[in-house]
């Protein structure tokens, strides 16, 4: 392990990384702390294209172009293979977005909310249901509510 | 939908251009940036957008759900099936150098053909979950956005 | 054509299954979704049965993907440790999906089937294509296949109970940040050494030594794969997904996916890190092993109070994921030999129990413990089973869980481990008082009067027995699986650079 | 070459200013209109970094992924369910801690990073170069992006082409069958 | 009668049981067809242990090991004397049980009779599963299988007091036996390779002496069933079994198989020379003396017959432990000894507590006045193994705890002797009270019965149906006819052996 000097010049050359780690850091914060089931999915995704861009910044280099032949020997390229990976990391983001917002309008049509704040508390009272031996099925919002108004 | 008429107007003149530009970014994939993946997106978008406009119906008449189906299962066959010829031409799954002459024109082709089969897949898979979250009947009224 | 199929097994492997599953979405029809992926199950166990055959004398099969040479292309790279771990994988796969016919067919609408059995053989190509690579990236793709494959089928438990959407979608999520952890401690690894190749990874660690990339690289991939195995306190997701999933999905998922994520911790611990002895030693005794103790109690308690046998089942299987975790923590041979056994071990019983928990749900319609009262009359073989699987859960001798409780205690008594040693003994007595509240529940209560509970169709019973007896048989005949465990533990330590204790 | 650093430095800068606004502004509102069209923002964003880091193909499929599919995905589903986040009761301190926790993990972990833009990184010594020298004699395509991806890592590409067809399967399974007539609510009574 | 080899005579003597389990299941619906298969597996069984002990008698040693479950570790199974009596007392005490249950089940109407049946023959077989074991872990298979089979029974009743009497006989068996004996185990195998049982012992030279005490202390508290002190909790509430299945447990199978696998630990794992050299079971000497004291103060506090007898047992049993513990030939010898005349004995008391309460559904020695006059045959067979249990002469009990006194004065603990006489009167005190009040206390006046309606011609109780009542007086009639053969059965066990085969030279 090498020592570690805090000059200007091992600023400049790591800052980069800071700046996707706050980055980063934001999104898995959304994901974590947000009730909304659809912020959730956006905080992920944030998270996920912040981890592209460290990956990305790994592979450039100073002076170097996009790795595209140019014919010209001398061409210095940045290093494709992050870009292969992350390529199929975004298609791989895509389709768990996709999936994840299909859960979302489903759980709104089962339960009446995407807040999960609401959800626990539903969940919570189908589970009281669930224990008791004379488990009336509960359904929806609506009998949700009748339960609760019931319940006073 | 009468309001939509700048709307529908524009995009039917705006989709041929885009179906164009996805053929050419999955053919150019190789010289340029792009390839099947980002070729498939923008073919589905072309489709997308006249299903936002025109309504899922009017484009599930275009492009059948089970049409949708069997193309997204085709494109992941053909590039698999790609590999299992390899294979049974005795080279490694995927090798491509058992298509055509081998060298450059085999590993051109396979490349070829491998990103049509992911445009395929994309393209399809994209317009279907469209079509799928479409199909739901929407909550909303215009002026709640 | 025979020398073409046995040259090309481990690719042969993974795309039967991937190929199987576009053909089941074109034709879309429940009944030859299921046949078809029946034949490749069965093929694909017989692949994987090969595979181990050729790897048991302690080779090493290479198979380079697109004929590249790794590490430039992508390599699949089988010993005796994943043919192991493919065997457990479609072997659960064989007996499950006979038993799903039926709860299928119960559970999911007719219409939905074809594309259920679709998105099973995905998962199915997910785990396999996870433990046959050699490639680190390549993991990440199929275990993204598997995992998003999962996430649905334990949402399509909705027509059920509502509740598995929640439970799917909380799982998605904390899936996908531990994919993303995964994929930061891969970059971090990539970066430390230019390559993703597993062999190469090792070698270029060695070569270029410790840093602080790999130390990160290492907690970020152990935090990561840990959310997808249910370490103990990222566990969350798994009571609720396990309990809503249908009885098939429960089935499988349990019996497998916990046991690959666990297998890929034990391909990276110790096949690709072991740079530095002694911080990978003080993570492990320090962070995994307190985790693991705490995931055999605290879980195993946490079932105890359950009221619905599918969850019990659930957060037994984190405890016995502290097990798995507890024989790695070891870092000795008998340590993750034990590791592997229960890995297989608790494939067969937690494969059998969930089918038990199954069979109910399709005869009295709930896995509420309540609704079980004095079924053991009415469900004989049923109920059977569930007091095999249930003996092998607590470790009772003549079932696989014995073999792998005996090896895990020897391997902390060797290490002179004994509060360790007594930890292990002491929770599976826990499970004594879970497994005893559902066999009392059986036998010993008058089943409700208006009970017209019967035992379940022979197409689960088969199954489900099938399962029990191979619970008893590696329980009475533990040489054949503790010969090939001890062969992938010492495979695994071999390639490895650590200095053994 | 010194202008050469600047002008990099200075879009980076200038990118990562918008790129937390807009991260922060995610956060902070709760209008989910507006945080679609935030999130199709920074996936534009991070596609001009993306070019800036002469990742050209990244940068076209996360802007046609991200400001695209995915915007459309998220108005989609908000019009199947609701356009504003509530306020949750939970409080933010595990969440913040778990947050920091885990970026001094990250951070701690650059402090060994080769610098950014070093040519000397063991990346782009071991590997990579022979991908850069050896695709135009194997593969004869002059996007070496394209002939890792279809050839090189081709097995990684058809993974990748069956997550996506996971993902349909998956929704088709969630969001019941394609056709619109079999559209009935499938919610349990 | 056929001739068998030793290796199948051992897999007749622990097959027929099993096998005669397949045949109660299909006579389920056919009550004598699968209570007669009960006894009459019973008397095969018996004739085949009987076979076995004519070979151990001609110097053989008949032995089989039928499978290898983990390397190293086989189920094999090998006949040496202590292992040949246990055997031969719980396939003989078998068929007067196995007759005893056919008359009180189907007195008390009990239903669930084939699972009970089938319980009971897998229990039995168990049992001589672990007397013939070769090995410690074919014997610890065995020993967590009596304690699946036994706890159907004692929950038969399937009531809640039924349900929680059986979780905690479950509970405690089952902790101590995977906390304490399983640790032991996989300690003696990871310390000295090895499980088989040798005469004289295999732990010296392997183990720390400093911690043989600690080894000694987990097997000891592992074998749960030996009910020593403070791990007996599980026999009294295992009271609220049948009284057929308390003979089982108390007399045949459960606790005789616990006090069993204690000599066998002493005499063929740590070895009987090792153990007096090292005084490693010096502290369960005592540990013993308080638990056979103790035992038996409680007991003479319980009103409950059944109650008092689980006492009883909980004190006789810790005899044979202090038995082991004393580490001298004739301790060893008495223990062995006193297995087979605690156990004639016990089950001649529990059949008669069963017979009393199927004939007048009394359950307290307070409510038992006058009674023996009304039931002779009972009260005789009582009055005979109660005397046996003390120990005084002419009745078998005598022997055995004047070995155990011998052993006690060779090891030079004449305590140990004050010990054995101080529980005796004990014995004394809590027994033959009962006995008394049946004989010789008055009847209570018929007003104050509550049954008062059968009070005509004074005779208002009669003794419980034939089959309960002929296998108590056959047991009592052992319990006298045992004296006879208390020779050859002391030369029998002269053969345990004490010090390690080889000698050092």
């Amino acid at each position: 392990m090498q020592e570690v000097v805090f000059d200007l010049e091992f600023i400049i050359g790591h800052y980069n990384y800071w700046l996707f780690v706050i980055l980063m850091m934001t999104g898995l914060y959304i994901t974590v702390s947000r009730g909304n089931l659809i912020k959730k999915v956006v905080g992920l995704n944030l998270f996920q294209t912040s981890v592209f861009m460290l990956y990305i910044s790994m592979g450039k280099i100073e002076g170097g172009t996009a790795p595209i032949l140019t014919g010209d020997p001398n061409t210095v390229y940045s290093n494709p293979v992050p870009h292969v990976l992350i390529l199929t990391a975004i298609v791989v983001g895509i389709a768990t977005t996709a999936l994840a917002l299909a859960l979302v309008v489903r759980i709104r049509e089962e339960f009446g909310t995407i807040e999960e704040d609401e959800l626990t508390e539903i969940e919570e009272k189908l589970e009281f249901a669930e224990q008791g031996d004379d488990a009336i099925p509960v359904s929806g919002e609506a009998s949700v509510n009748k339960r609760e108004s019931g319940g006073k | 939908m009468d309001h939509h008429s700048i709307l529908r107007v524009v995009s039917k003149l705006l989709i041929p251009p885009i179906i164009v530009y996805a053929l050419y970014v999955q053919w150019h994939g190789d010289y340029g940036p792009g390839g099947g993946f980002q070729a498939g997106v923008i073919f589905a978008v072309a489709f997308i957008l006249y299903g936002l406009v025109f309504g899922v119906e009017a484009m599930t008449d275009v492009l059948p759900t089970s049409f949708i189906r069997v193309a997204m299962s085709l494109g992941v066959l053909i590039y698999a099936g790609t590999g299992l010829y390899a294979l049974l031409a005795g080279y490694n799954f995927l090798d491509y150098e058992a298509i055509g002459h081998g060298g450059h024109h085999a590993q051109e082709w396979g490349i070829l053909i491998v990103e049509l089969g992911v445009g395929i897949t994309v393209a399809s898979v994209m317009i279907g979950i469209f079509v799928a979250f479409a199909s739901r009947t929407p909550k909303l009224k215009d002026e709640d956005w | 054509m025979i020398d073409l199929i046995t040259k090309n097994l481990p690719a042969l492997q993974v795309v039967i299954p991937l190929m199987a599953a576009p053909i089941c979405a074109i034709f879309n029809r429940g009944r030859l979704a299921w046949t078809i992926a029946f034949i490749v199950a069965i093929v694909s166990f017989a692949i994987s049965a090969a595979l181990l055959s050729q790897t048991l004398d302690g080779g090493v099969i290479s198979y380079h993907l697109g004929g590249w040479a790794p590490p430039i292309g992508i390599e699949y790279r089988v010993d005796v440790l994943n043919a192991f771990v493919l065997l457990i994988v479609s072997g659960i796969a064989v007996v499950t999906l006979p038993y799903a016919v039926k709860s299928v067919a119960q559970e999911i609408p007719q219409e939905k089937q074809g594309f259920f059995y679709t998105a099973l053989l995905l998962c199915l190509t997910g785990l396999l294509g996870v433990t046959i690579t050699g490639d680190a990236f390549n993991v990440f793709v199929f275990l993204e296949i598997s995992s998003l494959s999962t996430y649905a089928l334990v949402a399509t438990g909705a027509e059920r109970n509502r509740r598995a959407l929640t439970a799917a979608y909380n799982y998605l999520i904390m899936g996908t940040v531990g994919a993303t952890f995964f994929v930061i401690g891969l970059g971090l690894l990539y970066m430390a050494t230019g390559t993703l190749n597993m062999v190469d990874l090792a070698h270029q660690i060695t070569l270029r030594g410790d840093s602080r990339m790999l130390h990160m690289g290492f907690a970020f991939v152990l935090v990561g794969i840990g959310l997808k195995l249910a370490m103990f306190p990222l566990h969350l997701w798994l009571p609720n997904a396990y309990t809503f999933a249908p009885s098939a999905v429960s089935v499988f998922i349990s019996a497998t996916s916990t046991k690959v994520a666990v297998y890929v911790l034990l391909r990276f611990m110790f096949g690709i890190f072991g740079f530095d002895y002694a911080y990978q030693q003080s993570t492990l005794q320090y962070v995994l092993l307190p985790l693991a103790l705490l995931a055999m109690f605290a879980a195993s308690l946490v079932a105890v109070f359950q009221t619905d046998l599918k969850r019990m089942l659930a957060y037994s299987s984190i405890a016995q994921v502290g097990y798995m975790l507890l024989g790695t923590a070891f870092m000795t041979q008998t340590g993750v030999m034990a590791t592997v056994i229960h890995l297989f071990n608790h494939a067969v019983t937690k494969a059998t129990l969930f089918m038990v928990a199954g069979a109910f749900v399709y005869s009295v319609g709930s896995s509420k413990i309540s609704d079980l009262k004095g079924l053991g009359r009415a469900m004989p073989w049923t109920s059977a089973a569930f007091v095999v699987g249930g003996l092998s859960l607590i470790g009772i001798p003549l079932t696989v869980g014995f073999v792998s409780k005996w090896y895990l205690v020897q391997a902390a008594l060797e290490l002179g481990w004994w509060p360790i040693a007594a930890a292990i003994v002491l929770s599976s007595l826990i499970a004594v008082a879970y497994v005893w509240r559902i066999v009392e529940t059986l036998y010993l209560h008058s089943p409700s009067p208006d009970s017209k509970a019967k035992e379940a169709p022979l197409a689960m019973i088969i199954p489900m027995w099938v399962l029990a007896a191979a619970t008893v048989y590696f329980g009475t005949h533990a040489a054949l699986t503790s010969a090939a465990a001890s062969r992938a533990a010492s495979t695994l330590i071999s390639a490895s650079n650590i200095i053994w204790q | 070459m010194m202008t050469g650093i600047s002008l990099a430095a200075v879009i980076n800068v200038l990118l990562f200013t918008f790129l937390v606004m807009t991260a922060i502004a995610i956060v902070r509102v709760r209008h989910l209109f507006a945080v679609a069209m935030l999130s199709g923002v920074f996936s534009l964003l991070s596609a001009g970094l993306f070019v800036a880091l002469d990742a050209v193909d990244v940068a076209f499929t996360e802007a046609a992924v991200g400001a695209g599919i995915s915007t459309v995905l998220m108005l989609g589903t908000m019009a199947l369910t609701v356009t504003r986040e509530k306020s949750t009761k939970r409080s933010p301190v595990l969440p913040i801690f778990v947050c920091l926790v885990t970026g001094a993990a990250l951070v701690y972990s650059t402090l060994d990073m080769p610098a950014f833009g070093t040519a000397q990184a063991p990346i782009h010594e071991h590997v990579a170069p022979d991908y850069i020298a050896r695709t135009p004699e194997e593969i004869g395509v002059p996007n070496i992006v394209t002939g890792i991806l279809a050839s090189y890592r081709g097995y990684d590409t058809l993974g990748e082409t069956t997550v996506i067809f996971t993902a349909a399967v998956a929704v088709v399974l969630l969001l019941g069958s394609f056709s619109r007539k079999k559209q009935k609510r499938t919610g349990k009574e | 009668m056929i001739a068998i080899d030793g290796s199948t005579g051992i897999l007749l003597a622990i097959g027929i049981p099993l096998i005669v389990t397949l045949f109660i299941a299909a006579f389920s619906r056919m009550p004598n067809l699968r209570d007669a298969s009960s006894v009459i597996a019973a008397v095969l069984t018996f004739l085949v242990v009987l076979d076995l002990l004519g070979m151990v008698n001609a110097g053989q040693t008949p032995s089989v090991s039928l499978f290898e479950v983990m390397p190293g570790l086989v189920i094999s199974f090998s006949i040496e004397p202590l292992g040949m009596i246990f055997a031969l007392v719980a396939s003989g005490l078998w068929i007067p049980a196995a007759i005893y249950s056919i008359g009180y089940m189907r007195a008390e109407n009990e239903r669930h009779l084939t699972r009970f049946n089938i319980c009971y023959a897998l229990a039995i077989s168990a049992a001589i599963g672990i007397a013939f074991s070769a090995n410690l872990f074919t014997l610890f298979i065995f020993y967590e299988v009596l304690t699946v089979s036994t706890y159907p029974l004692v929950a038969h009743k399937q009531t809640d007091e039924a349900r929680r009497g059986a979780r905690t006989y479950l509970a405690i068996l089952m902790s101590t036996s995977i906390l304490f004996l399983l640790t032991a185990i996989i300690w003696t195998w990871s310390a000295t390779g090895t499980l088989d049982f040798q005469p004289g012992g295999f732990i010296a030279g392997h183990v720390d002496p400093a911690l043989v005490p600690v080894l000694l202390a987990l097997f000891a508290f592992g074998i749960g069933k030996a009910a020593l002190m403070p791990f007996h909790r599980w026999l009294p509430s295992a009271m609220v079994a049948p009284t057929p299945v308390s003979a089982l447990l108390h007399a045949v199978a459960v606790v005789k198989a616990g006090v069993f696998t204690m000599l066998k630990v002493g005499v063929y794992v740590f070895g009987v020379d090792y153990l007096s050299q090292t005084d490693a079971s010096q502290w369960l000497v005592w540990l013993a003396s308080a638990s056979i004291l103790i035992a038996s103060i409680i007991a003479l506090t319980k009103d409950d017959l059944k109650a008092r007898l689980a006492y009883s047992t909980v004190s006789q049993l810790s005899y044979i432990t202090l038995g082991m513990a004393m580490a001298t030939q004739m301790g060893i010898i008495g223990g062995t000894m006193h297995i087979v005349t605690h156990a004639i004995g016990k089950i001649t008391l529990f059949m008669c507590a069963g017979a009393i309460y199927v004939a007048t559904h009394k359950k307290k020695v307070s409510e038992l006045d006058g009674l023996g006059r009304e039931m002779p045959f009972t009260f005789i067979a009582f009055t005979i193994a109660s005397i046996s249990i003390i120990g005084l002469p002419p009745f078998a009990g005598a022997w055995s705890k004047m070995y155990l006194m011998l052993g006690a004065a060779n090891s030079g603990q004449l305590a140990l002797i004050g010990v054995l006489l101080v529980s005796s009167l004990l014995n004394i005190a809590y027994l033959m009270p009962i006995v008394a009040r049946g004989f010789f206390a008055p009847s209570p006046v018929a007003a104050h019965s509550l049954g008062a309606a059968a009070a005509d011609d004074g005779k208002r109780w009669r003794e419980a149906p034939f089959l309960c009542v002929l296998p108590l007086c056959l047991t009592a009639l052992l319990c006298i006819l045992l004296v006879f053969e208390i020779g050859p059965l002391y030369e029998f066990l002269l053969h345990i052996p004490i010090l390690p085969e080889v000698p050092t030279p």
